[in-house]
């Protein structure tokens, strides 16, 4: 599956874009075994309000499944405009 | 409809005048136009804009088409810009054309507060200091309660 | 601060353009543009707009500057024209810069619906049939009553 | 006094500008003068919720003083924009 980072979250984790194998089953549980890693990804996971999340290119939220995605990506709140 | 995301400029003298013009039945047209803004120190030396290539498009679409569902529109333009920018540049803009004032303008305004919030892009402030991602505001979050 | 009271057609983009540019702590345009429209059947020769020469300029600067009071603007562009257009031809237009969108915003609309019901300009619809005085509509006098 | 006519108002009176010689105080005073002078007055004057009145270039209303005033102009409710 491919992550992807964007703003201070790709800084922080210092890739753009990582293919990761995972099991995981949601996004909550990408985060967990992320976070579990480095501490690069406990920083950048470690509060998940500061944080938004889109599978395969839509806006969700965190407890959305996983169940054929294939590209995750995480961010903070956007400031477009 | 008009969607772009790009690094160049735009003109937006020939945008609304190309927006604007051919349109009998519409008799209202609105633009907003956001451009970059000095720091209140005047110290801005540029301002990143990063976004999400894959993303971007398709959520303007889905934002211009929301606007499209819920209002008589006519034409919807949206224009945003990543890459660096000067304070003074244009960052983006929106148009609308309605057959009512009522329905441009607030058309208008509903376009932008979702690009502001649910748009994937992020701006990044370089002064000779260093460099500060910008905030998302509580009240742009909010601005999207009342639609 | 421009105010014209004209029978020239004027160009929109020149305008929002020259409007626009060199507002460095301006972070949000709006314009607004009125269109004439065609009637629903279609047979819309001409309008004809009357104004009050004498009061016209003195009405809009006064608009102008309660908008200015009201609002946090860094310029503000009112352009409306009198005599005869055809179906398509630009009528008026506003334009307002502040460093926020909502002052923006608001402060376009409040110029719109200023404009509409204490301007002194009437419109007149001519067609093959005849002409007929445009009639003031109540929502347009409710309106002022948000501000 | 200058008096203007705007609009449908205009076209009923027949000119959009005469000088009337009144000592009226008020404008619904100079109102009824101009009733009571031509049918075409009082036909165009026969509603006064359908009309609107500047004294002097700025809008007022129909009890508005008329001392010192130059200039009255009658029209129907604005319709610019």
């Amino acid at each position: 599956m491919d992550v992807l980072y964007f703003a201070w979250v790709r800084e922080r984790i210092g890739v753009p874009k990582e293919v990761v194998e995972t099991q995981a089953k949601t996004v909550t549980d990408l985060v967990e075994e992320l976070r579990g890693r480095e501490e690069r990804y406990a920083a950048a996971f470690a509060d998940l309000s500061a944080l938004r999340v889109a599978v395969d290119q839509e806006l969700t939220e965190f407890d959305a499944s996983l169940e054929g995605a294939r590209e995750v990506a995480f961010f903070p709140p956007m400031t477009g405009g | 409809m008009k969607i772009a995301v790009q690094s160049e400029p735009f003109d937006l003298g020939a945008e609304a005048s190309a927006f604007a013009s051919g349109h009998r039945d519409m008799g209202a047209i609105v633009t907003f136009t956001g451009v970059v803004r000095d720091l209140a120190r005047g110290d801005l030396d540029r301002m990143v804009i990063e976004h999400y290539p894959g993303m971007t498009l398709k959520a303007l679409e889905k934002i211009a088409n929301e606007a499209r569902d819920r209002w008589s529109l006519g034409d919807v333009l949206v224009i945003h810009r990543y890459g660096d920018l000067a304070p003074g540049e244009m960052i983006m803009m929106v148009a609308t054309a309605s057959p009512h004032r009522k329905d441009a303008f607030e058309a208008a305004e509903f376009l932008m507060d979702y690009l502001k919030s649910r748009a994937p892009f992020w701006k990044k402030e370089i002064t000779s200091d260093g460099a500060d991602w910008v905030a998302a505001k509580d009240e742009d979050e909010d601005a999207l309660n009342r639609w």
